[in-house]
């Protein structure tokens, strides 16, 4: 399959590992990223909260891009990202003067013919391949997935999954072969954008959802989100001191565990770019592996 | 008690229709959504992640904006508390959109009182809105680095620079993308486009 | 065409809102133009749009329409069946020759005197300021009034 | 010939000021076909009157104008003055040269023309008038109640008071309705079944009822006062004219564990049983679906799986065999009053409009209950012996939470109409709760508080005052389980505190909707519904029980939400209406009605299309042999109300009202 391919700012940076693992992944499921060239930043909260034309026509332009590229589908693997360029998809669609105006400011027409999907919603469509291709390594392995706040939000804008009650990522992993467990923080939102400017609001936020996913018993938490991961991972340090350094809880990407999943070289998958070690997942996967060896040596 | 106070601390007197210069009604055209619709069950403030932090909650900004209190609400620190997390856009009973119309008044403060604006937000807004119009991509370290100078608090974070670098995660040299031009115009564009 | 030009216009009302409405405008004893004179029908319903070409054909300058409001019906739905006939008789007012100008539909209810005699009014100006209508011009009076002009 | 006579009213001055009134009888004199005009004082008063019969009689007049006041006012008392002096009364019609023209202009001579003109309308328009009779039809004095709730009940007990049979049909096994769930009941507090049941029991002994429980309206026909319901009896499998109600079937059935309905699903019944003690009729129902026999029937074991309850009845009651059964009814009067339901919080929703609350867990946690399941919890009889207890663990809540308006006010669920009991029925329940769990605490969530009734208000006070809840002003944006407490997120917006509380329990006031399967029966009556289900009366104000479909009427929840007290006045009403149309053996009807022209009528039906009362039947025309000659509209008498939308339509001007003929509207436009 092929799929173009908006990585954003951070899968180039930051968030490195996704981007890795994603194309790991993408190999070992026959899917072809087509990365749309010369792609810009959608913008992000920056554009959205100072200058609401500027954050549907950053995102146009890509899209614009995409279309000449004939992309017909666009991954936007990082769920802001997706939250911007699937909301400028639609406020262009369902208003003819803002289209109107967005052609003018990019000089060029286009037709607005670009579906933009999210990581869940493009593996969701591949259950059944990772399932097939699932070497089961994760069996017993308990996760929480997190959704945070705009991976399934607003339902007028992703069209998909519940907003409420979500479960594509939990099918996703159980394909995977790993184990979601029920919690309550699926949806609650990590802080977001505040990474930066207000630390204390993000040390509050993600400490609940840290909380929330050990209270349930989870061995790591699978994100779709780098800006999700950057608060979980890279501030879980501050919050576990306060928190008097429990475990620490292993943040992963859902390509990350869809990776491990598939048998995949953990080296391959950026998982040593963590600020918070993975190495007790990768242990439990090995013990895993001893046991079943000693079953079939038995 | 002076007239400028009054003005604050009453709803305004508005006659028979809504004047159409004021907030309220421009916050309606920008959104398309008419505050009247709101009818102030506070299920948005119920959800918010943020509500512990915000001066004012999220259905009280939108009661000022009924009462077209725009001085109290654009000098309000609660719009720029808002993470735009769609909870209570999710929620709402009355399929009112508090997010879209937080967004609206942000863009509005900046316009009308800019020095009201919370320092540290806006100069995070300028710095990573200005990695984007130089390079067309956002690059951390340069994010970082403006975002300070700009008078982003000083120390905080700089002890995770090593840290990151030793990951990977950051990158010195940004590249700019081609059309870097045509982004810029872009920019200049939106900038002066009237709201409609 | 004089200033004292006096319309002869025909209203078709139905009996239960307008009708009744227009009985109130004369209970309060508000005063209106002359012009204007009532046919009383059960319903808008009941109108058939031919009633109203036969109206000009008799010498009619203008014509109102009137019956409850949309959802008020007293028969329900009457209303609604008219509205739908009366949409699809203003494209054919004009293809007959007659300025849609000199037709007014309203909605008077019962309680409206008021309204009443707003639509009467109105009505009689407009009509005045439009003339006596002669007669349906023929097909090629008509083209040769557009050649003229053009 | 005619030979019309006019007859023009100064009515004091009140014309005679404005309009002069000789020259407008004058004038109208001259008129081809009048034979008589003049003009008088008060035409009216007494000797108005003899004026006008007197002239009838010896001048021999065939049709009579009045130019006077509007034909609202008094067109009735002319054409009964025509009428006593042998004229048929619909030769009579009236000019309205007061409200329409004295009373609203100033100038005598404008005035004046007007008045000839409208006077001159009628005279050319009487001349094609034809002596109408009034129409009578046959009432069959026997009323049909479809629901058998308390407004149900009501209609019939208060029908048949009333000297007129009445057959009560109900679809579940016994009568009773959502009252006979209610613990107590508000505003006084009294207990529910206490009220109710000695009603029930009038019903099933009333010699003027007939009632016919486990049963439903199949189909209907006909109309007002003639009425043929085909009413289909479902299996019971008990035969109802042999079990005594001794319970012995019960008690042996071996099935025991399936959820009770009319406990809500926090008890449990057997397969064959009857839904609660106090039933009327006491007879047990098996219930197919879980009884092993018929369960091993529909698998095609062999072996006869069970038949326990067969075996230990005395009676020979029990019958595995019994099929549905009809029987056909002919009624005059139809009473609707099929209640309500609750809107389910749960993810799947038969309506397309509805959305489920996700935020709330989707029905999904197992203490958040809504009202109902709270009144059999509270109530003495229910599956706890009316103790408060949590459903999940059997524990006696300390703390309980309830959330008003779930599902109401709710465009974005669906329904945005407010349902009028939750508010009050929130408060009894808090107030039930502080006399049951002296140490717990009650909150409330609320938007607004409607308590508007008799001594409502002072209710809700009571609740708050007396009873201790806490009312908070806000909605919950989030139910979520919390080891076994439910994190309610909520916020006070009086206060502008975000408020999070670990419940016990929560209560969800939850929406009031019409019955499920409304769509379908309403279409049988032909009554019309909004656009959530409830049943549309024919005004909201002036005619708040009767429908648009003459002979249909409404009582109780099934056209809105409302409580017990209106419900039964309501049904109140509603039977005085009915008793109303069967006080005469025959009924009434003007003749203004639509008539189809056998000849000319072309079978295109676009006056079946759109008349709004489906007056508009198929007639199948035969010639002597049988054979189908044309297939044309006929006009019910009995359901036309004349609006004459059907003449509009017809294009081959096949059909007429009378009084208004397309003869008659044209001869008035060409008096212009
Ligand atoms: C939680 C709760 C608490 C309440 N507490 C109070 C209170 O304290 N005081 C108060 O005044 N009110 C109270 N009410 C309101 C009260 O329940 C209603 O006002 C009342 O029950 C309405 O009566 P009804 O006869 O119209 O409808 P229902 O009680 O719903 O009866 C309708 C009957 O019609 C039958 N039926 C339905 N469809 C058909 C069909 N197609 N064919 C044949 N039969 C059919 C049903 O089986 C049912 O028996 C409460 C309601 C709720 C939900
Ligand atoms: C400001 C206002 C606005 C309203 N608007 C609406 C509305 O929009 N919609 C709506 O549905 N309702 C409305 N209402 C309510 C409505 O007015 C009442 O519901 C309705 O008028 C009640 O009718 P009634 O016949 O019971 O009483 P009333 O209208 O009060 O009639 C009682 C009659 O009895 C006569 N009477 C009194 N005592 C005696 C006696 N001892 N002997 C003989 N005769 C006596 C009185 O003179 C009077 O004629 C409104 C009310 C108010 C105050
Ligand atoms: S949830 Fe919606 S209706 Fe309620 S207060 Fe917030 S914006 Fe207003
Ligand atoms: S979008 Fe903003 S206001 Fe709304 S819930 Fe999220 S943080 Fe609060
Ligand atoms: S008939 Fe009418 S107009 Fe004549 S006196 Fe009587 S009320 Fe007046
Ligand atoms: S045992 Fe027989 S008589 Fe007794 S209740 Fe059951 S069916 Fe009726
Ligand atoms: S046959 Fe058996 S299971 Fe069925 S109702 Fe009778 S006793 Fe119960
Ligand atoms: S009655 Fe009260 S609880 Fe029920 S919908 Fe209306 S306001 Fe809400
Ligand atoms: S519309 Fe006229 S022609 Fe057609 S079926 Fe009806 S009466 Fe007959
Ligand atoms: S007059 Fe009206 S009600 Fe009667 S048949 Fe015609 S359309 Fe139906």
């Amino acid at each position: 399959m092929n799929i173009g391919y908006f990585p954003g700012c951070s899968l180039h940076a930051t968030a490195r590992e996704y981007a890795e693992s994603l194309t790991a992944i993408a190999a070992a499921l026959d899917i072809k990223l087509d990365e749309i060239k010369d792609w810009a930043c959608c913008g992000a909260t920056s554009a959205h909260s100072t200058n609401h034309m500027l954050s549907v026509a950053l995102p146009a332009r890509t899209l614009m891009l995409a279309e000449k590229q004939n992309l017909g589908r666009v991954l936007a693997p990082c769920a802001a990202c997706y939250n911007r360029l699937a909301s400028a998809r639609q406020a262009i669609a369902k208003d003819k003067e803002i289209a109107g105006r967005i052609q003018a400011i990019l000089g060029q027409s286009f037709e607005n013919s670009v579906q933009v999907l999210s990581i869940a919603q493009l593996l969701s469509e591949m259950t059944g391949e990772i399932r097939d291709k699932c070497k089961r390594p994760l069996r017993n392995l308990k996760v929480a997935c997190y959704y945070g706040c705009l991976l399934v939000r607003p339902p007028e804008i992703c069209q998909f999954d519940d907003p409420e009650s979500p479960s594509s990522l939990e099918n996703i992993v159980k394909a995977a072969g790993a184990t979601p467990v029920q919690w309550d923080m699926a949806l609650e939102c990590c802080g977001g954008g505040f990474s930066l400017s207000r630390t204390a609001s993000v040390v509050r936020l993600s400490r609940s959802i840290l909380q929330s996913a050990r209270k349930a018993g989870a061995q790591a938490i699978v994100v779709a989100c780098p800006m999700c991961h950057s608060n979980l991972d890279f501030r879980q340090g501050a919050i576990n001191m306060r928190d008097n350094a429990p475990e620490p809880m292993p943040i992963l990407f859902l390509s990350q565990l869809v990776g491990l999943g598939l048998g995949l070289d953990p080296a391959r998958l950026g998982l040593s770019r963590h600020f918070v070690s993975p190495q007790p997942v990768l242990n439990f996967i090995n013990a895993v592996k001893l046991q079943a060896e000693d079953r079939e040596h038995a | 008690m002076s007239a400028e106070h009054s003005s604050i601390t009453s709803p305004k007197e508005h006659t028979s229709a809504r004047p159409q210069q004021s907030l309220s009604s421009q916050i309606q055209n920008a959104t398309g959504l008419d505050p009247a619709c709101c009818y102030q069950c506070g299920k948005c403030s119920a959800g918010c992640p943020m509500a512990n932090e915000m001066d004012l909650k999220t259905h009280q900004i939108i009661r000022l904006l009924q009462l077209d209190l725009d001085e109290r609400l654009l000098a309000s620190e609660a719009i720029w508390m808002c993470l735009t997390c769609e909870t209570c856009t999710t929620r709402c009973p009355n399929q009112f959109d508090p997010a879209a119309v937080i967004d609206a008044l942000r863009e509005a403060a900046l316009k009308k009182v800019p020095g009201r604006v919370p320092k540290r937000i806006s100069a995070f807004h300028s710095a990573f809105l200005d990695q984007i119009r130089m390079h067309g991509r956002v690059f951390e370290f340069g994010l970082v680095a403006s975002y300070k100078l700009r008078g982003g608090p000083l120390f905080a974070d700089v002890e995770s620079v090593p840290s990151m670098l030793s990951r990977g995660k950051l990158t010195f040299t940004p590249k700019k993308i081609e059309g870097i031009k045509a982004l810029r115009r872009i920019f200049e564009q939106c900038a002066t486009e009237k709201s409609k | 065409m004089s200033d004292l030009f006096e319309p002869n216009i025909v209203a078709f009302v139905c009996n239960w809102c307008t009708y009744t409405g227009a009985d109130l405008a004369g209970t309060s004893r508000l005063t209106m133009a002359p012009n204007v004179r009532i046919i009383r029908l059960p319903c808008t319903g009941r109108i058939d749009t031919l009633f109203i070409l036969k109206a000009f054909e008799r010498g009619a300058d203008g014509v109102i329409v009137s019956g409850c409001h949309p959802a008020d019906c007293h028969y329900t739905a009457g209303n609604y069946h008219a509205r739908r006939r009366f949409a699809v008789f203003r494209e054919l007012m004009e293809f007959a020759g007659i300025d849609p100008q000199r037709v007014t539909f309203s909605w008077v209810s019962a309680s409206e005197g008021g309204k009443w005699a707003e639509v009467v009014n109105n009505a009689t100006e407009q009509v005045r300021r439009l003339g006596p209508f002669q007669k349906y011009p023929s097909p090629a009076a008509h083209a040769g009034e557009i050649a003229c002009k053009s | 010939m005619s030979r019309i006579g006019v007859f023009i009213c100064h009515c004091g001055e009140n014309i005679g000021r404005t309009v002069d009134c000789a020259r407008v009888a004058q004038s109208l004199g001259d008129l081809p076909g009048v034979v008589h005009s003049v003009d008088y004082k008060y035409m009216c008063s007494d000797p108005g009157q003899v004026l006008i019969k007197q002239a009838i009689q010896e001048k021999n007049l065939d049709g009579i104008v009045v130019g006077a006041c509007s034909p609202h006012m008094h067109e009735k008392t002319f054409r009964k003055a025509a009428a006593s002096a042998g004229l048929n009364p619909f030769l009579c019609e009236m000019a309205n040269l007061r409200e329409h023209c004295s009373w609203i202009h100033e100038d005598r001579e404008l005035a004046t023309e007007k008045a000839i003109a409208l006077g001159r309308f009628i005279v050319e328009k009487i001349k094609y008038n034809r002596p109408l009779s009034t129409i009578y039809i046959p009432v069959e004095r026997r009323a049909l109640v479809i629901g058998g709730g308390i407004a149900g009940i009501q209609a019939a007990l208060d029908i048949a008071d009333g000297g007129r049979d009445v057959i009560l049909v109900e679809k579940e096994s016994s009568i009773g309705g959502h009252m006979s769930q209610l613990s107590e009941t508000f505003p006084t507090l009294d207990c529910s079944q206490c009220i109710l049941t000695p009603r029930m029991v009038e019903v099933a002994q009333h010699p003027r009822i007939k009632l016919l429980a486990y049963s439903e309206v199949e189909s209907v026909d006909g109309y007002i006062g003639n009425f043929q319901v085909k009413i289909r009896r479902k299996a019971r499998s008990v035969d109802e004219t042999k079990c005594n109600g001794c319970g012995e079937c019960q008690k042996n059935c071996p099935n025991k564990k399936i959820p009770s309905e009319f406990d809500q699903g926090l008890g449990t019944r057997t397969a064959i049983y009857v839904p609660f003690p106090q039933a009327v009729p006491n007879i047990p129902v098996i219930d197919r679906a879980s009884c092993a026999l018929f369960r091993g029937r529909a698998k095609g074991v062999k072996k006869v799986v069970c038949g326990k309850c067969a075996e230990v009845c005395g009676r020979n009651a029990v019958d595995f065999d019994q099929q549905d059964s009809f029987v056909t009814e002919k009624v005059g009067a139809i009473v609707v009053a099929t209640g309500y339901q609750l809107y389910s919080i749960g993810k799947s929703q038969e309506l397309d409009i509805l959305r489920g609350y996700g935020e709330y867990g989707y029905g999904t946690i197992p203490d958040v209950i809504d009202g109902l399941q709270f009144e059999r919890l509270a109530s003495a009889s229910g599956p706890t012996g009316g103790k408060i207890l949590r459903p999940s663990d059997g524990k006696e809540p300390k703390k309980i939470v309830f959330l008003q308006c779930i599902g109401s006010r709710d465009p974005a669920k669906g329904i945005e109409y407010c349902s009028k009991i939750c508010c009050m029925y929130v408060a009894k329940h808090t107030m039930l709760y502080h006399h049951k769990v002296h140490d717990g605490k009650a909150v409330v969530f609320y938007m607004d508080i409607r308590a508007g009734g008799k001594g409502y208000d002072e209710f809700v006070r009571r609740a708050i005052e007396e009873s201790h809840a806490l009312y908070l002003r806000g909605r919950v944006s989030r139910l979520s389980r919390d080891g076994d407490v439910i994190r309610v997120q909520g916020f006070d917006t009086l206060s502008g505190e975000p408020v999070v509380i670990n419940a016990d329990m929560v209560v969800l006031a939850t929406a009031m909707r019409p019955q499920p399967g409304i769509a379908a029966l309403a279409q049988k009556l032909s009554v019309s519904y909004d656009q959530h289900g409830f049943l549309n009366e024919a005004h909201p104000k002036l005619r708040p029980v009767e429908t648009n479909t003459a002979g249909v009427f409404l009582a109780g929840a099934c056209q809105s939400p409302r409580d017990i007290p209106d419900s039964v006045a309501m049904a109140s009403a509603t039977a005085s209406k009915v008793l109303g149309l069967f006080s005469k053996e025959l009924l009434e009807r003007e003749p203004l009605i639509a008539r189809v022209d056998r000849m000319t009528c072309t079978g295109c039906f676009h006056c079946e299309r759109v008349c709004p009362y489906g007056a508009v039947e198929r007639k199948t025309l035969t010639d002597s042999k049988g054979r189908i000659i044309k297939v044309i509209a006929e006009v019910n008498q009995g359901v036309c109300q004349g609006c004459g939308t059907c003449q509009a339509t017809c294009p081959s001007k096949s059909v007429e009202l009378d009084g208004f003929t397309d003869e008659q509207i044209y001869a008035a436009v060409n008096a212009i």
